[in-house]
């Protein structure tokens, strides 16, 4: 009986700490794990007794890539629980800050952490030395939409103009025209990526899986909407009914099925869930035969890279029809009560539950998208490596990681636990 | 509009270790200048420091610098022929025709011994215009003495004193703060006190000095303040309203006392 | 992460830096080297082994951002009963933790980037002074001192319980110039009048455990003996 | 005899000037007042009182650049930055007399004994045309040093109802007075303006009852408090945020600092206020000369009421009030003062 166990200690080019085994017999796989080994950073119990002023910004921190859909999803839910009203256009103001930082995100992902893989180069830095334009061109967009997060949100990353209710500054119509004016300064260069991440050859595994997103009926929301999966479709608030939770014993995150299914949140399952892709990015896609939905789980690039065309368009249009925001004085009409946000970090559906008494956190929840995303992950790993158990280690290991980069896991997030009751 | 804050750009044009951390710099700038005054010299790139001008001729200055810090550590990695920049030079500098046809006292500590030596070689070359004249120098170790070169040729226009606070191998003088040596001093009335040093150093000898009957009205002190921009406007060096970049550096122990802002700024001085 | 924040300045650095390892951007990692960024804090064992093999492969460690600082966010938890911070977890995960702490409670740490996030200009004026052999000096004075210098209005003066005057400066007072009030996110200087400013906020109306809220948001390990001594006051 | 111009002509004179002279004058700036220079005399504000920042930034601004230096073909080239300082002529308009004298109080620092060029620069082309406060501010105690009107102006503005009384203070003032829109003013309007400053300033002395006009006096009686436990009281509720030197019109504190790109082969060499509150500020390579916060306390408000008078025979405080309305701690310039002299 030949067995043989690939394991991969650290895996790099992902945020945060997780290790990969395979265990093989007859190249045969047994089993596959992948484990987080990341320490519990207790947000949930020290946001407890804390002011509702302060939970976004507490929130902020989970994890130093998504702070900008952290701080949203946490004071959306801060705001629905105490009733501080939003008026439209802060929402929408908020919608463009959640577009720029998360083309960032997948520019990040896209050039820095997946390319690499595609294009036979140990790593981005090794990709500077053989291509620096290209590598000057991703940092172009990732200084491009930090400027533009920044303009709105103080800075790029941890947005510091946050108030439940609004903002803490002025947002004035020359922050808005800036913002516009680099927003169009880079659309060619994020077509570009489309077109690039369109053309590279992806592995051919496909697996049908449960898909879930936010949902309006008429775009790919970002920021309000229900959550959609294949087959239900409900409000943010109703997530306990549905997400279903367990534990497994080799890792410090825990597991969620949804209707009894394994399912995935992020880009690809944005375009899978919601067929409203706008007509330039579609284009694009279509020009490389590539179609959505679909189960071919790299594409979950290509699924960014597309996204990034159809929300540069989406945020000029907000951008055309915002109006300037003077802030103001808002205080909550509650200082007791429970609220529930669901929006789509850039890894996928993010939720933030609260309750507060007397203006203080009593309970906090927070779910991942990375969570969300584990389980799916294994068991994708699982059939695709089946495919290619004969091939060597080095390849396995290869491929292996290939897929799991796709899906951009942030492991820092992910030991923020599902909890259902 | 001449530019005070503007450096001129010059060139090292030698260097002297002096001691591990202490190195003299030749400087191509060609300054008039009076014993004790100092130049702001900025490493471009890293800031400036007022230095002292420890010596100098028709074409070039010295200074005589430790590393302490940012500007003082990285020209102690320069080497000959690279570019500093010279403002200067500034300061009042040290009273030196008072004591004419008088007796002389140079009392050094460390590097205090730098903006000093422009006064000893003043005297060596003008012997005639003084009575007696006495160096007193303190370090802290034999190794950590300046100019140990040039005491021998010293010694033969005054006398020397010099005490160290640990020996070494081979030291067969003094050792021991500076004030142990205060009363080998053979003149004391009629004496013009040049003094500089730590701040401590400074405190104790000018106490010992004062308790051997030294004229204090006579005895003139270096001080050492933070100082930007060596022109009287950045206002970092002032002491009790007056300052040192522009009244100072050196001022009369009498005058120190009555500038120093009670009681937190007497450290410096005495209390 | 923020480090790839640096944008097109990384190009320039890697002129003069090696970058040996970076988990997150490169798939081969060398150890020693000449000088280790260390973002965030240990919370298992296994990581302060690391950050230990990490300090001994390494002639410089800075520690990157607060948490790494000062035990930042994180160090919250380091308020309130273990179990009962376990309990939101349902017992989960099994092993006790490790309490957030700067890091160097562990090891020497030569250089402190402040902030969360830390900023990018203090990181720039690091690198340069490691490449051209300046000093960096943290600066000792607080946020306060950006923010008049960029006359703004003060927030303390509009009833906000502004940490700006024992906050370390350095962020060019990022959060008041956007009419938030300082969190402290770098952490008090060491010449901090923090009891004066205490008194300052009581006698605007805000409560000790309000103050004690704010304090400890990001630098908990770094207030604890403030914090005790207000709890008795 | 003065001259007078009418309000609702105040703004098509400044508009006059503006074809001229770069026009400063109050405006407020996301919320905070301030004299600007201004690109629409729209903008203008009509306060009844002084800005809250002051004169000061105009001509001595937070942050300046020196000069640049370049490190090329084995040596160094420095590009000074002075010539590129415009010497533009300059109205500053709607100025208090406070922030007046506290301009002659720092030409004396800047341009007396020693000279700052890029100070004087900015300063020597300046018109000065000042107008009387309304009503005073809670914290402002100017007539503890002589009351509204300062010494030196170009031209002084008070109001009188439907005009503006103008007082010609120079020759460069004069000059500007066009028939166009100034007339002759009666007797009866000069005594218009003589009560209306008086009944401000009687205003301001019922609340301030402070007179320190005899600067030999109070400076000798404040000098020789050095040991007062005043000082230990101050320093322990100062949290050194250094807003009041910041603040101040006559605090004229810098730090030098070279900037340089990532390898150091160029830079900049920029001046930053500096406060001397703060830890750093008497700092040396041998030790911190005012380590202790009391210390530090002690020495500004010295270096308003001892010193500038051993130097150069003024206090450097006009009364403007500015560092007590931003003191976090509430320390106030004015009660310390009357503690001192008491
Ligand atoms: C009139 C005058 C003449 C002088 N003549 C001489 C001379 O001839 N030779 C000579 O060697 N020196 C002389 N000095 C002293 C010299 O100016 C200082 O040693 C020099 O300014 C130090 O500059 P630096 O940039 O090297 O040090 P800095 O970088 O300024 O540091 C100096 C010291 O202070 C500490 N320090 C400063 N700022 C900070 C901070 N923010 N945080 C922590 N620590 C800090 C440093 O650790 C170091 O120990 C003179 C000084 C004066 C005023
Ligand atoms: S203002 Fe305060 S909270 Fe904001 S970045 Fe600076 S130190 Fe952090
Ligand atoms: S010391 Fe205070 S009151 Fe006096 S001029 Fe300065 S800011 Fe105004
Ligand atoms: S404003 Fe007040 S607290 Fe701040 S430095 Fe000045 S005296 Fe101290």
């Amino acid at each position: 009986m030949a067995k043989r166990r690939i394991s991969i200690k650290e895996i790099t080019k992902i945020e945060g700490h997780a290790n990969l085994s395979v265990e093989l017999e007859d190249d045969k796989i047994r089993r596959v794990i992948f484990g987080v080994h990341e320490g519990s950073r207790y947000f949930e119990a020290f946001m407890k007794g804390k002011n509702y002023m302060y939970i976004h910004e507490l929130a902020g921190k989970v994890c130093g890539i998504c702070t900008v859909a952290h701080e949203l999803a946490s004071i959306k839910a801060v705001e629905n629980a105490l009733e501080i009203e939003v008026p439209e256009n802060v929402e929408r103001i908020r919608e463009m800050m959640l577009i720029s930082s998360h083309i960032q995100s997948h520019i990040l992902h896209l050039y820095f952490l997946a390319l690499p893989d595609y294009v036979n180069a140990e790593s981005a830095i090794e990709m500077a030395e053989r291509d620096y334009d290209l590598v000057k061109k991703a940092f172009r967009i990732k200084e491009a939409t930090n400027y533009m997060t920044a303009l709105l949100g103080g800075r790029e990353v941890q947005p510091c103009t946050l108030v439940p209710g609004g903002f803490s500054k002025r947002i004035t119509k020359d922050v808005i025209e800036r913002y516009i004016k680099k927003m169009k300064e880079i659309y060619p260069l994020l077509v570009e990526t489309a077109e690039l991440f369109s053309s590279l050859e992806y592995p051919h595994f496909e697996r049908k899986s449960d898909y879930v997103s936010l949902y309006d009926g008429k775009s790919i929301p970002l920021y309000n909407g229900k959550i959609k999966t294949l087959h239900m479709e409900f409000e943010g608030e109703e997530y306990e009914k549905h997400f279903e939770e367990y534990v497994v014993n080799y890792s410090s995150a825990k597991r969620s099925l949804v209707g009894g299914r394994d399912y995935m949140v992020g880009a690809l399952a944005r375009l899978n869930i919601n067929p409203y892709l706008r007509e330039e990015a579609k284009d694009i896609a279509l020009s490389y035969s590539i179609k959505f939905p679909s189960d071919r789980v790299a594409w979950i690039n290509v699924a960014q890279a597309i996204e990034n065309v159809h929300y540069a368009i989406e945020a000029m249009e907000i951008a055309d029809n915002v109006k300037e925001y003077e802030p103001m004085h808002i205080s909550p009409k509650n200082i007791d009560g429970e609220g529930i946000s669901a929006i789509e970090a850039p890894r996928g559906l993010l939720i933030h539950h609260y309750k507060f008494k007397n203006g203080k956190c009593t309970y906090a929840n927070i779910i991942t998208p990375t969570a969300m995303n584990t389980e799916n992950i294994e068991r994708n790993l699982e059939e695709y490596l089946k495919d290619i158990a004969g091939e060597s280690d080095e390849v396995i290991k290869k491929e292996a990681e290939k897929i799991i980069r796709a899906y951009d896991p942030c492991i820092s997030c992910s030991v923020h636990v599902i909890r259902t009751k | 509009m001449n530019n005070p804050y503007l450096p001129a750009v010059a060139r090292i044009t030698d260097i002297i270790e002096e001691t591990p951390d202490t190195k003299t710099f030749v400087i191509s700038s060609p300054l008039k200048f009076k014993p004790g005054q100092f130049v702001e010299l900025s490493i471009f790139g890293y800031g400036e420091a007022p230095i002292s001008i420890s010596g100098g001729n028709e074409k070039s200055i010295d200074l005589t610098i430790r590393a302490v810090g940012n500007i003082t550590k990285k020209i102690h990695r320069m080497n000959v022929g690279d570019y500093v920049g010279i403002r200067g030079p500034f300061g009042n500098g040290w009273p030196v025709e008072r004591a004419e046809g008088r007796n002389l006292l140079i009392a050094a500590g460390g590097i205090g011994l730098a903006p000093l030596k422009p006064v000893i070689e003043y005297v060596c070359n003008n012997r005639k215009k003084f009575r007696n004249v006495t160096l007193l120098y303190g370090a802290r170790k034999p190794s950590l003495m300046l100019f140990k070169y040039k005491l021998e040729e010293w010694s033969k226009h005054m006398d020397v004193l010099l005490t160290v606070d640990e020996p070494e191998e081979g030291w067969k003088g003094n050792v021991g703060v500076v004030t142990t040596l205060c009363d080998r001093i053979k003149h004391v009335s009629d004496t013009v006190t040049l003094m500089c040093g730590p701040p401590i150093m400074m405190k104790y000898t000018s106490i010992s000095l004062m308790e051997l009957g030294f004229p204090t009205g006579e005895m003139y002190l270096s001080l050492e303040r933070n100082m930007k921009c060596g022109i009287g406007i950045c206002g970092h060096c002032a002491v009790g309203g007056l300052y040192v970049c522009r009244d100072g550096p050196v001022f009369s122990l009498n005058d120190a006392l009555k500038l120093i802002e009670k009681p937190h700024e007497v450290q410096g001085v005495i209390d | 992460m923020q480090f790839l924040n640096l944008e097109a300045k990384i190009l320039e650095i890697l002129k003069y830096l090696n970058i040996k390892n970076f988990r997150l951007a490169k798939e081969y990692n060398e150890m020693p080297v000449d000088i280790a960024f260390v973002e965030g804090t240990p919370t298992t064992r296994e990581e302060v082994l690391k950050l230990l093999t990490i300090r001994k492969e390494s002639k410089i460690l800075v520690a990157l951002g607060t948490c790494a600082v000062t035990g930042g966010v994180p160090g919250l938890v380091n308020m309130m009963a273990k179990k009962e911070a376990m309990e939101v977890y349902d017992g989960f995960p099994p092993d006790v933790p490790i309490d957030p702490k700067p890091l160097e409670y562990y090891v020497n740490v030569d250089y402190n980037i402040y902030g969360c996030t830390f900023s990018k200009d203090e990181l720039i004026e690091l690198i340069t002074s490691l490449i051209i052999g300046k000093e960096y000096r943290d600066k000792e004075y607080s946020v306060c001192v950006e923010c008049s210098l960029r006359e703004n209005n003060c927030l303390l003066d509009d009833g906000h319980l502004c940490l700006g005057p024992i906050t370390r400066g350095g962020c060019k007072a990022l959060c008041p110039n956007n009419g938030k009030m300082c969190l402290g996110c770098r952490g008090p200087y060491e010449d901090a009048n923090i009891k004066g400013h205490i008194k300052i906020l009581q006698d605007m109306g805000f409560t000790k455990d309000e103050i004690i809220e704010s304090l400890s948001l990001f630098s908990y390990e770094k207030f604890k003996e403030v914090i005790s001594w207000l709890k008795e006051e | 005899m003065g001259v007078k111009i009418a309000k609702n002509r105040v703004n098509e004179f400044l508009k006059y000037l503006k074809e001229e002279y770069i026009l400063y004058a109050p405006v407020e700036e996301n919320g905070v007042s301030k004299i600007s220079k201004i690109e629409d005399t729209s903008d203008i504000i009509n306060l009844p009182y002084r800005t809250q920042i002051s004169l000061k930034p105009i001509f001595f601004p937070p942050e300046q650049k020196f000069f640049r230096f370049e490190k090329k073909n084995g040596g160094v080239e420095i590009e000074d930055y002075l010539p590129q300082e415009g010497d533009d002529k300059s109205i500053i308009f709607g100025v208090r007399g406070c922030d007046v004298n506290a301009i002659e109080v720092l030409d004396k620092y800047m341009l007396d004994e020693f000279e700052d060029p890029y100070y004087r620069k900015r300063r020597e082309n300046a018109i000065i045309i000042g107008i009387s406060c309304d009503y005073p501010k809670e914290s402002c105690f100017c007539t503890a040093f002589g009351g509204m009107v300062p010494e030196r102006y170009d031209l002084w503005f008070t109001d009188i109802g439907p005009h503006f009384y103008v007082d010609i203070g120079s020759k460069r003032g004069e000059k500007l007075i066009d028939d166009k829109f100034f007339e002759e003013a009666s007797e009866e309007d000069e005594m218009r303006k003589i009560r209306r400053i008086n009944s401000v300033e009687t205003k301001i002395n019922r609340k301030v009852k402070t007179n320190l006009h005899d600067i030999k006096k109070y400076y000798h009686k404040i000098k020789n408090r050095a040991d007062d436990s005043i000082w230990e009281e101050l320093g322990r509720k100062c949290v050194s945020c250094g807003k009041c030197n910041f603040i101040c019109p006559t605090c004229h504190c810098f730090d030098v600092k070279d900037m340089t790109n990532i390898d150091g082969s160029a830079g900049e060499r920029i001046r930053v206020w500096d406060s001397c509150h703060l830890y750093d500020y008497a700092k040396t390579s041998a030790e911190n000369f005012r380590e202790e916060r009391k210390a530090r306390v002690r020495y500004r408000i010295y270096d308003k009421f001892v010193f500038p008078v051993m130097r150069y025979g003024v206090y450097a405080c006009t009364g403007c009030g500015r560092c007590s309305e931003v003191c976090p701690a509430g320390i106030d310039i004015h009660a310390v003062v009357r503690r001192l002299i008491k």
